[in-house]
């Protein structure tokens, strides 16, 4: 506990350390913590043995109202709750009929149904504007429109401190009896509705919370990027939420953030270093992630401070 | 309703046929990757990869065969060439280098092992063949065509597609059902499936099973897109496209069962084909909401067993 | 090629960079010649657009090589930044940001989708940095609002649709009913308004008997053919590229769709290489623009011929339009610093608002012609037009009966959306349509 | 026949085999005696080669066999039924057990000797062979898994908590039909787990008890 | 005696043309400890599950407490107080023991609290004393996937008793458990039961357990009960002993 509170500390520091000092990193900083807010609902779900493998729909619900709404109402404030409601009032909807299933079904289901959201957002032409997807405009914070410059950090600073709420919620919750009877549903299913307790209803809390911070996720992305298109529900970005909350490590809540950041810095680099062939790289990271250092980041250096601790 | 099949009864007619060959496609991708998960427990996401690598390797053949000179039917020839290679070759490599390690692990650290590859491949891919469209349509220009009377008109359709690919993937359900049901490899496949341990512990050689499965697989795959090439022109990404649609076969066929691909191929191929003429908005929706729609029913997917839990 | 970017050196470059950036106060600081040009390139890496994209690549490679043979610009080598388009639109922004502010490069040449273009040029305005539209046709870009920074060296949506349009009505005016085919993405749909409005203010009645718009990167078109042979429209639009487009002319072909309709396909030109002998003759035809590899009269022959000689000896293959739209995108580039060069006098260097001002305006030439940057940004490339037939100098088809549309004849003035413009054209409008050229 | 020397096992890191020794002579009838956990089925699954050792040796009449792979043990005439009864559910009992004699690549006429054999000895079989084996209740598949097991089994067989969870009046018939084939195949040697050493005592010659991954006294 | 605390009349439930259920009538008494003997497949651990509503019979009814619970979900009806246990115990593997039980008692108190920890000190404490009382205070702190059988089976039952059970149904809860530890884990067991006025009905191969521990025996047979009645009677009929006891070669 207290090395995850040192280390949380630690990284929250280098994170801005890194903004202030290499700007443009600031975005994809920026970026990285959106996109672990999102996979901390991966987390959840990885605790319940079940992995979504479209979880990018509730990202991509969460930037098009974001992209819908800013034209008329273009506040930050206003605007990310109402993401999270709508991609929770989603999370709901699906919710109900996918904590029927598990495994493959699971996670095949999340496949299909953001298959269907990413069809959507890209056949509503009329309304997406398809592939091309839709350009955000500057947006106001608490009524004050700001500089670019400005409007950077607090984007920035909005994403460090969501992160961090989100990350001491799913801590709180994982230690809860919801969080441990989600953890059940992993080993022994049978039990809890034995205990009186529904399964899926603790599976479908789960997952709604999980879709809620998909849904923050993906309005900080649209809201730090300002233009969304359709390939955030694609399979390979809901592909990629998996991979980061792999990379980072499922054994705490700051695996996630640990996982984004190397995952962007990793992306960028690459494909800054070699711009035709970044995929193979990430993928060639992954490869020896789960080879060698199954537990991820978190594995790796959890297991280096309590090397040195003893 | 009648008033609307005589209106539109011919049009269905053609929609059956166009759906019989696009069903037979997605048939032969959906029945290797069902295969691999039924015996490796694995959903191989680098199971589109081996179809695209497949098709531009049955391409490059076809080429080099022209150049040879050999007359147009070799380029079937360079079809089955295409999937032995990739079967013989990248299957077993694969599955040595990387799968082996990784068996028994959680679900979603395989699930991610082959997204990886999938990642890797597609990049090799384009290092290999470029992102010019390659086309190599002999095989399909070799049988012409067939007028398929339309009212007063007449529709061709190229046998290639109306004949061939529905032709092939008949014959490979037919043969894969005989395989595993009346060979001794087959039953053997079938007792690894089912129990791996047990299996080995009567003298079967079970990672040679898993060897031999995960190749046929990519064999299946490398077929696939070996068979479509000659229909269409190979750019980078038609794997990716490829893979989720088999991924929905395989989840609404039930897993590890053929013949539930096949079925679920068939739905998957008409309701495209009937979308892409009355209602073309939904033509790629088609596939998902019938994935949905079949596992709302049946929860372990049209010919899935229900796995009883033990208490 | 880029080298490798290691994270103590972008570290540093950023850290001096920002650190410059303190001290001279951003844009307004005078400008010290840098010891190289660096150039941001975005454009598509992998996926099925890479067809364009590594084309593009490839153009540039070649031409910044000959530049720096030839003593750079400014006397300073020319050094380019490649950005993969493929990841997607947020990974795009982050690597602009990256290109502006990490790698140091002083101008942008922006991004193949219109997706990318929409979200690319926004970011000029607010960074200040002078983005180049090299390749991207949508109309949107300066019809929805002033981009300051940004600037298209090709032309765009309107005028590669109207060109064509006009086209088939002079070549087969009575034509009745008609069927569309593209790609369903902003492109595909976006190319059809266009044509429906032309096509309804010029030739009102036609009736439209299917409109389809397969998904993007389709590898099967049997049912569309299908469906098209069985509605047998006399005339069948296909904005359609790449794959895509190989793939339905295949399929259309084999089946015989060609003989029953006539095609009109306004950016055949970057499949015709991929499709060889196999291109059915007789088919309206469109490249984006003027470069034809047979131009019967180009601006400049022997700089038509070198560029595609070099390209064709260092990649063995024909260049297609993305190769030509990249060229045409240094030309400007090359033109515009040493206007603005000249401008500062010896010794100088422009800063991003004198880069800027020095594009406002420009005409550059192209091998084959010149073109003009509006007062809103817009280039005006002529658009030529024609049907596909064979000689014995291509070993793909090629157009013939070309028609030379002239840009200004064909795009939006300024200040007007596309779509209202279209529809104001009235069926005399074809009169206007210049003969065949000769040769 | 069969003999673990020094073996120790690991499982996921954890020692559960610690310096086992265990002995069963050409056509002898041995039991391994313990609680649950204690290391038995550990035991037989590493004398079947389903899992390596990390000391010690596996000896296979008197030659060494500790690499020789899992699968290559069946052909030296080794049987082995597991605690749960792990049939193929989709095949028939006759083709659960003739599948291990088309593996070994015996002759039919061998097989169907073998198969007359069994039958013989467990005569419940030959009713159910034409049944589908995920049919079967508990007590049907465990005569089952021993058959299957005797199709191999020339030389030994390891039957792992045969007993566990059958009634009495089952287990009753269980160890009748083991004296049987004691009496019919004497050279057969037979190694038993259990949890409770009463049930097996009339019914082998020798006992070894494991606690805790450790022979203990017997 | 007064009415029964459960209550089955007329149950009948076949899987394809095995009948596990033929006919099942069967009062259980408060307070009273039933034992369930009969060979396997006779249809024991099917009449637990038509009783938890694991299984729904095709013909019947079942009564709890005067009311009728056929139809309910097995969770509802663990609410109205019927507890079981396992053949093979259903714990949380990769918990530890003590949250094995904090978590049964959170699911009896107030599962649905997002934030608060499951160790809170008021829970802790129950569960604590509640493996005290079964004797496994000492592994509270292990995984359970560590435990032997004997402290599984035990963990496994105290977890239905933290759901304070007025009926507790146990399938073979001394089944894999060493023979040394038998009767020290049934006495245990019996003990916590009788403090907490639960009570239990029990499946059971193990004749002595049964003579020493049962109040009443029912005896399956082919999804029928053969015979009911005190252990010291039905245990001496004949035609138990021949067709469920078998003529005993390790009694």
């Amino acid at each position: 506990m207290k090395r995850e509170t040192l280390l949380a500390i630690v990284g929250a520091l280098a994170l801005i350390l890194c903004a202030w000092a290499i700007p443009w990193l600031k975005f994809v900083l920026t970026v990285a913590l959106a996109k672990g807010i999102a996979v901390l609902g991966i987390l959840l779900l990885l605790r319940a043995g079940q992995v979504s493998f479209g979880h990018a729909m509730f990202l991509a619900v969460g930037a098009y109202t974001v992209a819908f709404v800013a034209p008329s109402v273009p506040e930050v404030l206003l605007l990310l709750p109402l993401a999270a409601l709508l991609a929770t009032a989603l999370g709901l909807v699906i919710g109900l009929f996918l904590v029927r299933y598990r495994d493959i079904f699971f996670g095949m289901l999340n496949l299909a149904l953001s298959m269907v959201i990413y069809s959507l957002l890209e056949k509503m032409y009329a309304i997406t504007h398809g592939t091309d997807g839709i350009r955000i405009a500057a947006l106001t914070f608490a009524g004050v429109s700001l500089e670019r410059e400005v409007q950077e950090w607090v984007m920035f600073g909005i994403a460090l401190t969501l992160a961090i709420g989100f990350g001491l919620l799913v801590r709180a919750y994982l230690g809860s009896p919801m969080g441990r009877a989600l953890a059940g549903i992993k080993t022994r299913e049978t039990r809890l509705e034995f205990m009186g307790v529904s399964a899926r209803l603790v599976l479908l809390f789960a997952y709604v919370l999980s879709a809620l911070m998909g849904g923050v996720g993906g309005a900080l992305v649209s809201m730090t990027t300002r233009h969304v298109t359709p390939q955030l529900a694609y399979w390979t970005s809901s592909g990629e939420l998996v991979f980061i909350a792999i990379l980072g490590g499922a054994g705490s809540a700051l695996g996630p953030f640990l996982g984004a950041t190397a995952f962007e810095l990793v992306r960028v680099y690459a494909a800054a270093a070699v711009a035709d062939a970044w995929q193979m790289i990430l993928g060639g990271v992954l490869l020896l992630v789960i080879l060698f250092a199954p537990g991820g980041v978190w594995g790796i250096l959890s297991s280096k401070l309590k090397g040195r601790g003893a | 309703m009648m008033e609307w099949f005589s209106d539109n009864g011919l049009l269905l007619g053609l929609a059956l046929l166009d759906g019989l060959s696009y069903a037979a496609l997605v048939f032969m991708v959906a029945v290797g990757l069902n295969l691999v998960f039924g015996v490796l427990r694995i959903v191989n996401v680098a199971h589109g990869s081996l179809f695209a690598i497949g098709a531009y390797t049955a391409a490059s053949i076809g080429i080099f065969f022209a150049s040879l000179g050999l007359p147009a039917w070799a380029g079937y020839i360079a079809l089955v060439l295409s999937a032995l290679l990739v079967g013989a070759v990248l299957g077993p490599l694969i599955e040595r280098l990387l799968l082996r390690r990784i068996y028994g692990h959680e679900d979603v650290l395989q699930l991610l092992v082959t997204f990886a590859l999938f990642m890797i491949l597609e990049d090799v891919q384009k290092l290999i063949w470029g992102v010019q469209p390659i086309m190599q349509d002999a095989p399909m220009k070799f049988l012409g065509t067939v007028d398929i009377p339309f009212g007063e008109d007449v529709i061709p359709f190229t046998a290639y597609q109306l004949f061939v690919l529905p032709g092939v993937a008949v014959a490979t359900l037919a043969a894969l059902a005989w395989f595993l049901r009346r060979t001794l490899t087959g039953r053997v496949i079938v007792a690894v499936t089912t129990d791996k341990e047990a299996a080995t512990a009567m003298g079967i050689d079970a990672a040679k099973i898993m060897l031999l499965t995960f190749s046929f697989g990519a064999g299946l795959a490398a077929l696939g897109g070996a068979l479509a090439s000659p229909t269409t022109s190979l750019v980078p990404g038609v794997g990716a496209s490829t893979i989720v649609l088999s991924f929905a076969v395989v989840a609404t066929a039930g897993l590890g069962q053929i013949e539930g691909a096949a079925l679920t191929s068939l739905m998957i191929g008409l309701g495209r084909s009937i979308a892409v003429y009355f209602a073309p908005e939904f033509e790629v929706v088609v596939p998902y909401i019938i994935m949905v729609a079949v596992l709302l029913v049946r929860p372990q997917g049209l010919f899935g067993v229900l796995e009883t839990r033990r208490v | 090629m880029t080298e490798a970017v290691t994270r103590r050196t972008a570290m540093l470059g950023a850290a001096a960079t920002s650190g410059a950036l303190l001290f001279a106060g951003g844009n307004a600081r005078a400008q010290a010649k840098p010891t190289e040009l660096r150039v941001g390139i975005t454009t598509f890496l992998s996926g099925p657009a890479s067809v364009f994209g590594v084309p593009a690549k490839q153009a540039a490679e070649l031409l910044f090589e000959e530049i720096n043979k030839a003593g750079g610009i400014g006397g300073i080598p020319v050094r380019a930044f490649f950005v993969d388009e493929a990841p997607g639109t947020d990974h795009l922004v982050g690597e602009y940001r990256r290109l502006v502010q990490n790698e140091g490069c002083q101008i942008i040449l922006a991004s193949i989708s219109s997706g990318s273009c929409l979200a690319c040029t926004p970011l000029s305005d607010e960074m200040k940095k002078t983005t180049l539209l090299w390749d991207c046709g949508t109309q949107r870009i300066f019809e929805e609002g002033p981009h300051p920074y940004a600037f298209r060296t090709q032309g765009y949506g309107t005028p590669e649709v109207l060109a064509p349009l006009l086209y088939l009505l002079k070549h087969k005016p009575d034509f009745r009913t008609l069927a569309v085919i593209n790609q369903d993405y902003a492109w595909g749909r976006d190319s059809w308004e266009l044509w429906k409005a032309g096509m309804d203010a010029m030739k009102p009645g036609v009736r439209v008997v299917a409109e389809m718009f397969p998904r993007f990167g389709a590898t099967d078109y049997s049912t569309e053919v299908t469906r098209l042979l069985a509605a047998r429209p006399d005339v069948i639009l296909s904005t359609s590229w790449g794959g895509d487009l190989t793939t339905l002319i295949r399929q259309s072909t084999e089946r015989r769709l060609f003989e029953r309709s006539l095609f009109v396909m306004p950016i055949a030109e970057a499949s015709l290489p991929t499709l060889g002998r196999t291109m059915p003759a007789g088919h309206i035809i469109g490249a984006r623009g003027d470069h034809w590899n047979n131009h019967p009269s180009p601006k400049d022959p022997a700089r038509l011929k070198r560029l595609v000689d070099s390209y064709r000896a260092k990649y063995n293959e024909y260049p297609i339009y993305p190769v030509h739209h990249m060229a045409q995108a240094i030309s400007a580039m090359q033109a515009a610093y040493a206007k603005a060069i000249a401008a500062k006098g010896a010794g100088g260097w422009p800063n991003d608002l004198e880069l800027s001002n020095a594009f406002r305006g420009l005409t550059f030439d192209t091998p084959t012609s010149t073109i003009t940057l509006r007062e809103d940004g817009q280039g005006l490339e002529d658009q030529i037009v024609g049907l596909s037939s064979f000689n014995d100098k291509f070993p793909f088809s090629v157009p013939k009966d070309m028609i030379l549309f002239p840009a200004a004849m064909v795009s939006t003035p300024v200040g007007q959306k596309s779509t209202d413009w279209l529809k104001t054209l009235k069926p005399d409008f074809v009169s206007q349509v210049p003969a065949p050229m000769a040769g | 026949m069969l003999e673990l020397k020094g073996v120790s096992v690991d499982i996921a890191g954890i020692r559960v085999l610690r310096d086992v020794s265990l002995r069963v002579p050409p056509g002898g009838r041995v039991a391994l005696i313990g609680r649950n956990g204690a290391g038995k089925t550990t035991a037989l699954r590493t004398l079947m080669g389903l899992l390596p050792t990390r000391a010690g040796s596996v000896a296979i009449d008197g030659t060494d066999a500790t690499t020789v792979p899992a699968h290559h043990r069946a052909r030296l005439g080794i049987g082995y039924a597991p605690e749960e009864r792990r049939l193929f559910g989709s095949f028939s009992v006759r083709e659960n057990m003739v599948l291990p004699a088309q593996v070994l690549k015996l002759a039919a006429a061998e097989t169907a000797r073998r198969l007359d054999a069994v039958f013989t000895l467990l005569p419940e079989l030959r009713d159910l062979a034409p049944r589908r084996a995920a049919g079967l209740s508990g007590g049907q598949g465990k005569m089952v898994a021993l058959g299957r097991a005797l199709m191999v089994g020339t030389r030994a067989v390891l039957l792992d908590e045969p007993f566990q969870g059958l009634a009495p009046v089952l287990a009753q018939r269980y160890a009748e039909a083991l004296k049987r084939l004691h009496e019919a195949l004497p050279d057969v040697a037979i190694l038993i787990t259990e949890s409770n050493p009463e049930l097996l005592r009339p019914l082998v010659e020798a006992t070894f008890v494991i606690e805790r991954g450790e022979m203990a006294p017997g | 005696m007064s009415t029964p605390l459960l209550s089955a009349k007329g149950l009948r439930l076949a899987f394809g043309g095995v009948k596990a259920a033929d006919g099942i009538d069967l009062d259980v008494m408060a307070g009273e400890f039933l034992a369930i003997i009969g060979p396997n497949g006779a249809g024991k651990t099917t009449f637990i599950n038509m009783s938890t509503g694991y299984l729904r019979p095709q013909a019947g009814r079942i009564e709890f407490d005067g009311q009728p619970i056929l139809g309910l979900q097995p969770r509802a009806i663990v609410r109205r107080g019927i507890g079981r246990s396992f053949q093979l115990p259903q714990l949380f593997t990769e918990h530890t023991v003590l949250e094995n039980a904090a978590l049964a008692v959170a699911s009896r108190l107030g599962l649905w609290s997002p934030l608060a920890p499951l160790l809170r000190p008021a829970w802790r404490e129950e569960a604590m004393d509640l493996l005290e009382r079964f004797g496994l205070q000492g592994v509270a702190g292990s995984r359970a996937d560590a435990l032997n059988e004997g402290a599984r089976k035990l963990a496994d039952i105290a977890m239905a008793v933290a759901l304070q059970p007025r009926l507790l149904l146990m399938d073979e809860p001394t089944s894999g458990v060493a023979a040394a530890e038998k009767m020290q884990i049934v006495e245990t067991l019996v003990r916590v039961l009788r403090q907490s006025g639960v009570t239990a009905v029990f499946v059971e191969h193990d004749m002595d357990v049964v003579a020493r521990f049962a109040d009443r025996v029912a005896v399956w047979s082919q999804g029928r009960i053969a015979a009911l009645g005190p252990p010291a009677q039905v245990l001496a009929d004949p035609v138990v002993q021949r067709d469920v006891i078998g003529i005993s070669a390790h009694a």
